[in-house]
């Protein structure tokens, strides 16, 4: 039998394989080579950036729940400026998909950035973040009302020449109704999905864990959610998904393609095994075998059809 | 570096009421691991398929036995994941990510004075055999709760190193009563009076490397700017990625030109220089 | 020190203490009486019924998931009559105050059942589930728009003079908004939360895990979520609440007390734990006994204060 | 009933990779279990504070000695759960809710054949043990994969309960060849030929008890109804609460008035009327 073919195609981009990390958890790219290369992912998405430099929230930042993990960093990021700086240019030689993603507060902070990103730069693709719950009202208008985000993708695509990936937010009544949003915006494809807002109280202290009050729940924990709104929308809207949330082991990232997605993103599974994204990919890759399917793109959907 | 460390041994530090641990870990990180640096270790044997708790947790390494490729790692049991880790066996083998940050640096010359406060001491001895291999005067001051901890927390080991040892505890039946800072500054000023420190880099310079609780190592960095010692700090903050890829661990500094910076405890520490520490909770 | 008073004031219902148990995980009261003597529990809540008997969904209806378990039984029970002839008799004589759930399947269902509930039947209140998210469509439609979440709770207050509990779904965008309506409505308290709308992928059957697709996600694995949404409408809206999702052990009650929780209630913790609600119980007195607090209503809302 | 079982033996059973477990729990639960009943175990000693994996595991009471107050539980590493289970050792605790659900009911008088399909021989054997106990002739019609399956799975024990055995494997290696339902039928007709069984509750009167895959379950249903004989089956299903109180476990039956009615396997099973369980898929 001939080898699984891996490679994929995500919004025209070509992609070695569907295993792509998750923004925020996977830094600017170096920080985690030294326990996966990567030439062996199919791509990365970068830390979020905003027009302006941030210092994001204090600290504690974290906190572990069960199986999960809340974070508020509040986006911190050297700013739009110094990333073009010394960042952009590395881009070029990186040995893998590089997707830049970006966060606002308003519809002209995405377009600025969003102009500032073409494929010139080298950028495979520009993942718009209308979902980071951490901030106090950060992005989160736009993650949960169709019109603005409509509105928001329309403006970015209408800036940049990369291919757009909305990121949408779980914290929404209507999933499909975001999805079918960002759609009519222009999107390419979506991400699906962010973390859950949440929060911990520490009993001890008697006030909240996190500085900031709340945070984003991501993990093992939330996957069945995750899973569930990666199948409505793929039931709903044809546009490519990539699926996220708590996939830590080939088996989970497995559940994301036959619920519909194209591609699987890893975020907080690093932090448990920063060898998760290879061995998720040899996993993937026995599964097709197994089942005797010639690539991976085979899986997509495929409990669908059951 | 991502590797299974074998359990080779893993016992009672002190007294059961201490919740004390030592771990004995064999495998390659005793090879370039450094006094100061620390790894991130799943707290269940590798063969569990649990996602609870989710994450590693950050240790120390106590010692370091690049003959033997073991390191040791001391602990206090503090809650259900430290609960975890003190059930693992010897035979077993942990998941362990390391060495991890900077360590301490040596200074060339001159006497370092180790300051700990409670379980800070652990990460400290690893680097007070490393100074006195490299022929540095060693000192230690240590405050611990009470008697009964400082001899738990491995006091004997210190005390084999034949190096001056200062012990405080708050009820004073071991050593001086009242904080390790008392004693430093009391040393200090004996030393320097109003003055400040000068030969620096001479063959008497003294410099300090602590770890311990935040307020302790604000005290002891502030008594060190005074008397112009300089100083190295340990922080901990609590860690996701411990590689610098998530943000979560970021301690506040004032650089040079005066303006606030973040900095991975993960990654550009966990050591600092005391005088660049912002130590500001709100920051 | 005088023993800590855990004796607590929900709705105008005087309770033993602050301690109950979730619908659909408790069965009629009886099934746990073995290892949890009813006598020792503030209350109960009565698995959800409908105007009619429901066979409810198909197996599998249970599927576990990291530090969660999600379900899809889709209500079924005995029906209004079969209830009142076999059951309702029996509530006199329940040593513990007994909350009935309802849910329905249009405005009528839930007014009809309310009718049917009166103090004289010897409940101490009326549950009204409006966010039962595994019968498709099935309550949803009221849990998820404020305008008739509002109707029918106005309409259920109007046909009982027991007090009405407003059980709210978390999968919206906007909780406080939900229990806003459900304060305008009428509603005297407020259950928060029921189940995150989840599902997963059996990836060797390649079809999804529950007969009934999508479940309902219970357990530790959403407390952060159930926590934040008692947080925030605690801090906007004037109403007792009962908090739940994943309490499992007393250090997981506290935290929902000190979030704005009146009283908690313990569901898929008894499955893990069927001594759960005495070990909570005890917990409780001790926390308040080690904080000097004479009763377990100074916890309530104390984080706020931080 | 929950109870702390001690686990006095936890051990291989037969080669390892049939990946079959034998776990025996001291505790005041072989006072009270009968056979074909459960008990709902936590797959990590009690002592971890853990919650993944979150729910307990029913597994059937396969042995009781109410002298010795110890219950033996086997089962198959089938997954997480009985992965983590499988790692507990001797002399730690686990906890145990239990006995639950309704076991077999003995027939007064004749015989009783027991009809197993791979591990569905487990709860069978307690069953064997008090039929012999209570003076009844005891039959065993047992099938599995091959040959080894049969062997690690217990075989050496029920010949010693010395009892005639009808053994089939799908290579018919050890036994006849086929499934295990092709025996019983022979043995049915042969015995019956054309009519139905007639001296019901005489000496002579067989029943019989079965455990195994559904499909198996249905067959055995299929053939003793067509004969007259009454069949008791033991289903199972995820759980939940394993009490009644959740309503996750529900198998649907067929009442006297011919309507569909659900019950809970945990609490008003596992074992049922084979004639009364209806099988489609999709109740
Ligand atoms: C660089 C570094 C080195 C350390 N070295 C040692 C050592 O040598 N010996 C030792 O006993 N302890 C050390 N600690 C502290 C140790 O990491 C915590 O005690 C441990 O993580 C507690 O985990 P837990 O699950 O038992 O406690 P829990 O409170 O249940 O932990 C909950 C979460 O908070 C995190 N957390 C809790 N306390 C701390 C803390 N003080 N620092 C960072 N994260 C924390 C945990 O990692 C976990 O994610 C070090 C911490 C850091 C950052
Ligand atoms: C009444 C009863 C008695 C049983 N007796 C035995 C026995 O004596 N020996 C034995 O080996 N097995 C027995 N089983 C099956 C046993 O419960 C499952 O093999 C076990 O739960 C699998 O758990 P896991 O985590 O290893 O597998 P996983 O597939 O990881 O389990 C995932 C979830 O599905 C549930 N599950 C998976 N398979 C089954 C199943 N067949 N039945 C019920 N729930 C399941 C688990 O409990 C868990 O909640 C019995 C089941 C029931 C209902
Ligand atoms: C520490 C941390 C930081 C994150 N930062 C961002 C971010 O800057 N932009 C963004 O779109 N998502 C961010 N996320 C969300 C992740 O990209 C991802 O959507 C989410 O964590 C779910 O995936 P996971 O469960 O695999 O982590 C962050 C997540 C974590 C844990
Ligand atoms: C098996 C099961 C059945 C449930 N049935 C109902 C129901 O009939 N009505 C209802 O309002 N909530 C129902 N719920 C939701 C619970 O009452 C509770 O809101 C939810 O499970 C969160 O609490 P927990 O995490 O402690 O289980 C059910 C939950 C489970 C697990
Ligand atoms: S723990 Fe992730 S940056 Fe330090
Ligand atoms: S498992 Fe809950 S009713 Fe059977």
């Amino acid at each position: 039998m001939s080898p699984v073919d891996l490679s994929t195609m995500l919004a025209g981009i070509k992609l070695r394989n569907p295993v792509l990390t998750c923004s925020g958890t996977y830094g600017f790219g170096e920080e985690y080579a030294a326990y996966c290369p990567l030439e062996a992912l199919g791509g990365i998405t970068l830390k979020g950036i905003t027009p302006l430099p941030r210092l994001g929230n204090s600290v504690p930042r974290l906190a572990e729940t069960p199986a999960g993990l809340l974070n508020a960093v509040g986006l911190e990021n050297p700013g739009l400026e110094q990333f073009i700086i010394s960042y952009l240019p590395k881009v070029r030689e990186m040995p893998t998909a590089v997707i830049a993603n970006i966060s606002g507060f308003s519809l002209e902070d995405y377009v600025q950035m969003a102009e500032a990103f073409q494929v010139n730069s080298g950028l495979a693709a520009l993942e718009v973040n209308i979902s980071c719950p951490n901030v106090k009202h950060g992005g989160m208008h736009f993650g949960t009302d169709p019109g603005s985000a409509e509105e928001v993708i329309a403006a970015v695509k209408a800036a940049t020449d990369l291919p757009i990936i909305a990121k949408l937010s779980p914290n929404v009544t209507d999933i499909v109704g975001m999805a079918r949003a960002a759609q009519r915006g222009g999107a390419d494809a979506l991400s699906l999905i962010n973390t859950l807002l949440g929060m911990s109280i520490d009993i001890e202290q008697q006030r909240p864990l996190l500085a900031n009050t709340f945070g984003g729940l991501s993990g093992p924990a939330i996957r069945p959610v995750a899973v569930r709104m990666v199948w409505q929308v793929a039931e709903a809207v044809d546009l490519p998904i990539i699926g996220m949330g708590g996939i830590t082991t080939w088996q989970d990232a497995v559940e994301f393609f036959l619920a519909g997605a194209t591609a699987i993103s890893i975020g907080t599974g690093n932090f448990v095994n920063p060898q998760a994204p290879l061995e998720i990919l040899q996993g993937i890759k026995g599964y097709c075998e197994k089942h005797g399917l010639p690539s991976v793109r085979n899986l997509v959907g495929l409990a669908h059809k059951a | 570096m991502l590797t299974e460390g074998l359990v080779v041994v893993h016992e009672g530090l002190g007294e059961e009421q201490q919740m004390l641990r030592r771990l004995v870990l064999k495998g390659p990180i005793a090879k370039t691991a450094k006094p100061g640096q620390f790894v991130a270790v799943q707290v269940q044997a590798s063969s569990i398929p649990s996602y609870d708790p989710l994450l590693r947790r950050p240790l120390s390494i106590a010692e370091i036995s690049p003959d033997r490729d073991e390191i040791t790692l001391l602990y206090r049991i503090q809650g259900r994941g430290t609960e975890i880790l003190a059930r693992v066996r010897c035979g077993e083998k942990l998941s362990v990510m390391g060495p991890l940050g900077n360590g301490f640096s040596l200074p060339e010359v001159g006497e370092l004075w180790l300051v700990a406060g409670g379980i800070g001491i652990f990460p400290l001895y690893a680097l007070a055999q490393n100074a006195l291999a490299h022929g540095l005067i060693v000192r230690l001051f240590w405050g611990g709760e009470n008697a009964l901890f400082i001899k738990n927390a491995g006091l004997a080991a210190w005390q084999a190193l034949g190096i001056p040892i200062h012990l405080s505890t708050l009820d004073g039946i071991l050593g001086d009563k009242g904080l390790v800072t008392e004693q430093v500054q009391g040393r200090l000023s004996q030393l320097f009076g109003q003055t400040r420190q000068t030969d620096l880099l001479g063959p008497r310079q003294i410099s300090v490397a602590t770890c311990g609780p935040k307020k302790m190592l604000q005290a002891v960095t502030k008594l060190c700017m005074h008397f112009a010692v300089p100083v190295q700090v340990s922080l901990e903050e609590r860690m996701g990625c411990a590689v610098g890829a998530c943000l979560g661990c970021v301690c506040t500094l004032i650089d040079e030109t005066g303006t606030l910076i973040h900095r991975k405890v993960c990654q550009d520490g966990p050591v600092f220089r005391g005088e660049e520490v912002v130590w500001d909770e709100s920051c």
